[in-house]
């Protein structure tokens, strides 16, 4: 699945989206960890079709899914 | 406004800084309704800060942030931070802007409004909305460095 | 702005209702001031109210509210609660205006605007401000009512 | 001395000044209900060079004077 991704995330990962297979939002975690050096250490939070989500949510793969940094609004 | 539903789903978005002429026009418009007393409105400023903060060996300031935004899910979750502002209290408009793109120190890039006949809940829901758009919107900023570095910005 | 300075004396007083123009440029003048982070603002409109309150037997609303004030003494009181005011928020700066004369229900009257580079510290000194005008500055309103009579409001 | 009225005061005397007699404020406020119909029923300060004042206050004559209703700015 394609997951989104933003600020500093994005910064590493030289991308805007990466493509990762993942059943869970923890397998999500685990694969873009993976792929993008750095986000092991980063704070982040998982959105699923927007609205942040929990480790142990199930993913079917047509989920809406980004990668968020610290949000920095105002 | 009778735009002012709080289920009203709508962009808060603006392309660059927010230009006091809009904010004027905003005031403007609550004009026709008489049932008003007061308007609170809370205007973000990006500031010239030295980068890195105290500890930061850096004597650079941030010239500019550079916003960027979930913007899709950042629309969503103002519908229920709307929701909670109008349960809360009895106001009868609020409007929330934030830019995205590059803002200037000096420049606006966050304006909260609330309109309520007595002062008390209007003050009160601008604060609460402009504390919760900060904690829980998906809105990201990189403080761009004199120096021609640059850092990101985080709220918590 | 340079002009802040909590000791200097001004006219706080416009002749007529406030332009939201007005309060635009207010806002604009401080884009020079980096060491801003954000502007908290009040603005008092007039309502239409029922005249007489709930208890009133009349049906008529308020109209407009016609302004005077002993404007020397108001001018003067406006001093040490501007110094207050700066003593304990660390604010940038604060801007006060009052109408004088007949501001038709809709129209803006009253406009209370505090900057400082934390939002907490513009937020506190712009309610305590505006309390504080309400209660200890002589300005007078003739509520003029629909049916033709008028009354005198009272902040107490 | 010259007496500065506002508001409903201003409006129950018909005048925006009056002249009275006075070395206190207290005796100001007697003179002033004394010539102004419903004043004494009235809730209302006295000014004293710009500053409220009490009734113990000793006046001169030379003393910028006001009866001031009650507040209603904002």
């Amino acid at each position: 699945m394609e997951v989104k991704l933003f600020g500093m995330i994005a910064e590493k990962a030289g991308a805007e989206t990466i493509a990762v297979a993942a059943g869970t939002v923890r397998e999500l975690r685990q694969a873009a960890e993976a792929r993008i050096d750095g986000l092991a250490a980063m704070s982040y939070a998982i959105a699923v079709d927007r609205r942040i989500a929990d480790d142990a949510l199930k993913l079917d793969g047509n989920e809406e899914v980004a990668l968020l940094p610290p949000f920095a609004g105002g | 406004m009778s735009t002012d539903k709080p289920h009203k789903k709508r962009d808060i978005f603006i392309d660059g800084p927010i230009d006091p002429a809009f904010v004027a026009e905003s005031i403007a418009k609550h004009a026709t309704r008489t049932d008003i007393g007061g308007h609170e409105i809370f205007l973000g400023q990006v500031r010239a800060d030295m980068a890195g903060g105290t500890g930061g060996g850096s004597s650079a300031r941030t010239t500019a942030i550079d916003y960027t935004a979930y913007r899709d899910m950042a629309n969503e979750q103002m519908t229920p931070i709307r929701e909670e502002a109008f349960a809360r209290w009895p106001i009868t408009c609020l409007h929330v802007y934030h830019s995205q793109g590059v803002i200037k120190a000096g420049e606006l890039c966050f304006f909260v409004f609330a309109s309520a006949a007595h002062r008390q809940a209007a003050r009160e829901a601008v604060a609460y909305v402009t504390d919760e758009v900060k904690k829980r919107l998906p809105i990201f900023g990189k403080e761009i460095i004199a120096d021609g570095g640059h850092q990101w910005k985080s709220n918590t």
